[in-house]
């Protein structure tokens, strides 16, 4: 239950840290942006060939690399995510035009709620977000209190790639900056949670007061030199 | 007195959010124009911006070396970090945005109602994909919400209606509307024009009609009637 | 909207903090046992006289001092707590006997995130914790996914009284260790949060990192000792 | 072979825990009796302790000038830090606990029935006052959660029920029960014992009546059959 520092063994850490990943699953993919995106992670996971997939991410990928290469593999059946248009979106642009992804909109707060809630054990909840707009359709609408909700249902994952600054042995970890974003709330979502980190140090290191994921949520850590992990 | 620039708008937001929360606030000010506001908040205007991709006490736009991939803001540009900053993930930053807990947040807008309803995530265009991001938190995400738009649309159609036609990104959540031309209250008494800028005022009511403007609160008018 | 320093002006700052607490408040008390507890807040809420207190707080006070003081007074009309009955509840315990103080039992997990759902905007939430139990007696079932749920409020509070470690003048937070506990949720659920903490330190001090309530929850804070507040 | 101590109850949780968790295990040992496992858990088990009042990786009971005011355990108890330890928020904790994130749970009980039930909160007594803490989300609040008990009470009666009397603190949410006669898993097949200590297993069988004990899965039985 400890996690387990990627080395790589027979291939690189970052393909051993999503190794088995199985046809169909859900895969939570932090970063805002380029802040917190595990590129090294998603790549190894279009090394790793699982398809089928459906990704859970803030945005559909940008240019022609990570998450966008993914997509552009054809193994990515839908994606949940809150702004997938962008101005270097076009990987999924031309794949949801050509009907060859499913896509569902999720306002980034509720984003964010439904994965906490996952991680949590919260069956569902009501946000106030959304309500009265097109998102809002299908939706249980209940007022409370005077005010009109939307329940929201909880977003598991079978495995969640995530980036951070810093791990310890036992997998806790800290952030930098608003790098920081979807990492904490996937890594507590998902079956598997395979975490890319600048450098691995000693148990101990870290001040108690400042973990932000505690380990308990951490199953696999890639450094990203060698070096990092000694 | 002439029609205002997009600094202008930015700098009436910023001075009725020093006036109106004197012991300074916490602001979210969303993509687009709406960061020119910070340009013009005083440096002792107690003023706390936050972003939602986790931040409060974010700086200006970070320039050449300061430039840190690892801090950007909403609209992923790189930014800085002042004195007093705070990170946290993103459940916690909506969760503040989502409580009540931020003064006031600016929006841009396609539209908005009569009625303090918001349009400005989609434009309703059938082949358009739908793309949210935190808009729909924004819109009900502080106790005050403001828009910061040009009044009328390239087509010189009024961007304050009578009622949306672009799909709606909240209900009833705006309180006040800044443009070009003039700054609005709006609400469940109606649309109360508090400022005009650079417009004669009977042009304005017939250009902005069907919409009913209401006339008793303005406070400044920079027209010539 | 920034956060106050509480130096005591025509009283001690503990006075300055809590004054102004209208009769028929809902005041939440933080600490978990002595671990936290804003005790000489909760002494200058005594001294301020506020009535018909609806009281949140996880215990329900301990021998003579503290929480157990404020309900010997009689101005407390209802508590909501998941632990009332301790070996030195004797105050507590004396007043529920006797009808003078209403009682809400609520699961430790579910109070404390009723708290954090009165802080995040959540109308509600199905929490699994207290199914088929007495304490799920009166509240809505509901089964979601295979598994049954409660549907749980949440609790706002007025005034929260709160003790940390450390605050800048900003109201930005750290806590020490265990006493952690209940601090950052009811600092999120409180229209007005005051805060007793060991120092107050200069804005920039703090590492934003570490932050555990940022000072957009914090209006009052109140350094131990003159000296701390410099 | 007698009937076992409350240490030799700890030391059998303990070796399941470890044996059954070879690469380690977050466990939450429950107030009172549980916490004796933690002195049967080798050092390098791997095993990492959580309290529910927000700690990971808590160390054993603080003594003389290691008590900490501010670090204590579920039960009120100064306790000590180990290398590795995180500290985080009651909700934070409980989400922890609700999500699933805990392997391993030890609780003490009142009754447990036949199909997992847990009572441990209340006697049931008219005039005790109600108070469930942390009860009713550790019941639920890991993958696995045993209990740790004395077999029969004072008067006699078996704490292993057909259906249980005392008001529930969960349903069907315990898997195994660790006593000094033995230890037994519970669940959707009934009782079924793992192992036996110091009783005759037709006498066990007699004083559990009426309640159906399975026989197929003992492993240890430490009676003179």
């Amino acid at each position: 239950m400890t996690a387990r520092i990627c080395t790589g063994t027979g291939g690189t850490g970052y393909d051993e840290a999503v190794a088995g990943t199985a046809d169909g699953s859900t895969v939570l993919v932090g970063g805002f942006g380029m802040a917190g995106m595990p590129v090294e992670l998603v790549d190894a996971l279009i090394r790793q060939g699982a398809g089928d997939l459906t990704i859970v991410s803030n945005n559909a990928g940008n240019g022609d690399t990570g998450l966008a290469a993914l997509l552009a593999t054809g193994r990515v059946r839908r994606i949940v995510c809150s702004f997938p248009r962008q101005a270097d979106s076009w990987v999924f642009d031309d794949l949801y035009r050509s009907g060859r992804i499913e896509l569902e909109v999720v306002p980034q707060g509720n984003l964010a709620e439904r994965l906490r809630a996952a991680g949590a054990g919260i069956g569902a909840f009501y946000s106030p977000t959304a309500v009265g707009t097109p998102l809002a359709e299908g939706k249980e609408v209940r007022e409370i209190d005077g005010r009109t909700y939307l329940l929201e249902y909880p977003i598991h994952g079978d495995l969640a790639l995530i980036k951070a600054h810093t791990a310890d042995r036992m997998g806790n970890l800290v952030y930098r900056k608003t790098a920081r974003n979807f990492g904490p709330v996937m890594a507590t979502a998902a079956r598997t949670v395979a975490v890319q980190v600048d450098r691995v140090v000693d148990t101990g290191t870290l001040d108690p007061e400042s973990v932000v994921t505690p380990g308990v949520y951490v199953d696999r850590i890639v450094p990203a030199t060698q070096e990092a992990a000694a | 007195m002439s029609a205002r620039t997009k600094d202008d708008i930015a700098a009436a937001i910023a001075r009725d959010i020093t006036a109106e929360h004197p012991d300074g606030a916490y602001v979210n000010l969303g993509i687009g124009q709406p960061t020119l506001v910070a340009d013009h908040l005083p440096h002792d205007s107690g003023v706390v911006l936050h972003t939602e991709n986790g931040m409060l006490a974010m700086g200006p736009a970070a320039h050449g070396d300061d430039i840190d991939p690892d801090l950007i803001n909403a609209g992923k540009i790189p930014v800085t970090e002042l004195p007093g900053a705070a990170y946290f993930h993103q459940a916690d930053s909506f969760a503040m945005m989502r409580g009540g807990h931020l003064d006031v947040c600016v929006l841009g807008a396609f539209q908005v109602s009569a009625g303090g309803d918001l349009a400005n995530w989609h434009t309703g265009a059938p082949d358009a994909i739908p793309a949210v991001g935190g808009a729909m938190d924004l819109a009900i995400g502080a106790k005050r919400v403001w828009v910061m738009m040009t009044l009328f649309d390239k087509q010189g159609a009024s961007k304050l209606v009578p009622t949306c036609t672009y799909p709606l990104t909240g209900v009833g959540c705006i309180e006040r509307v800044y443009t070009d031309l003039g700054t609005f209250a709006v609400g469940p008494s109606g649309v109360h024009a508090l400022e005009i800028n650079g417009i004669d005022i009977d042009d304005l009511v017939e250009r902005m009609a069907p919409l009913e403007l209401h006339l008793d609160r303005v406070v400044r008018a920079g027209g010539d009637r």
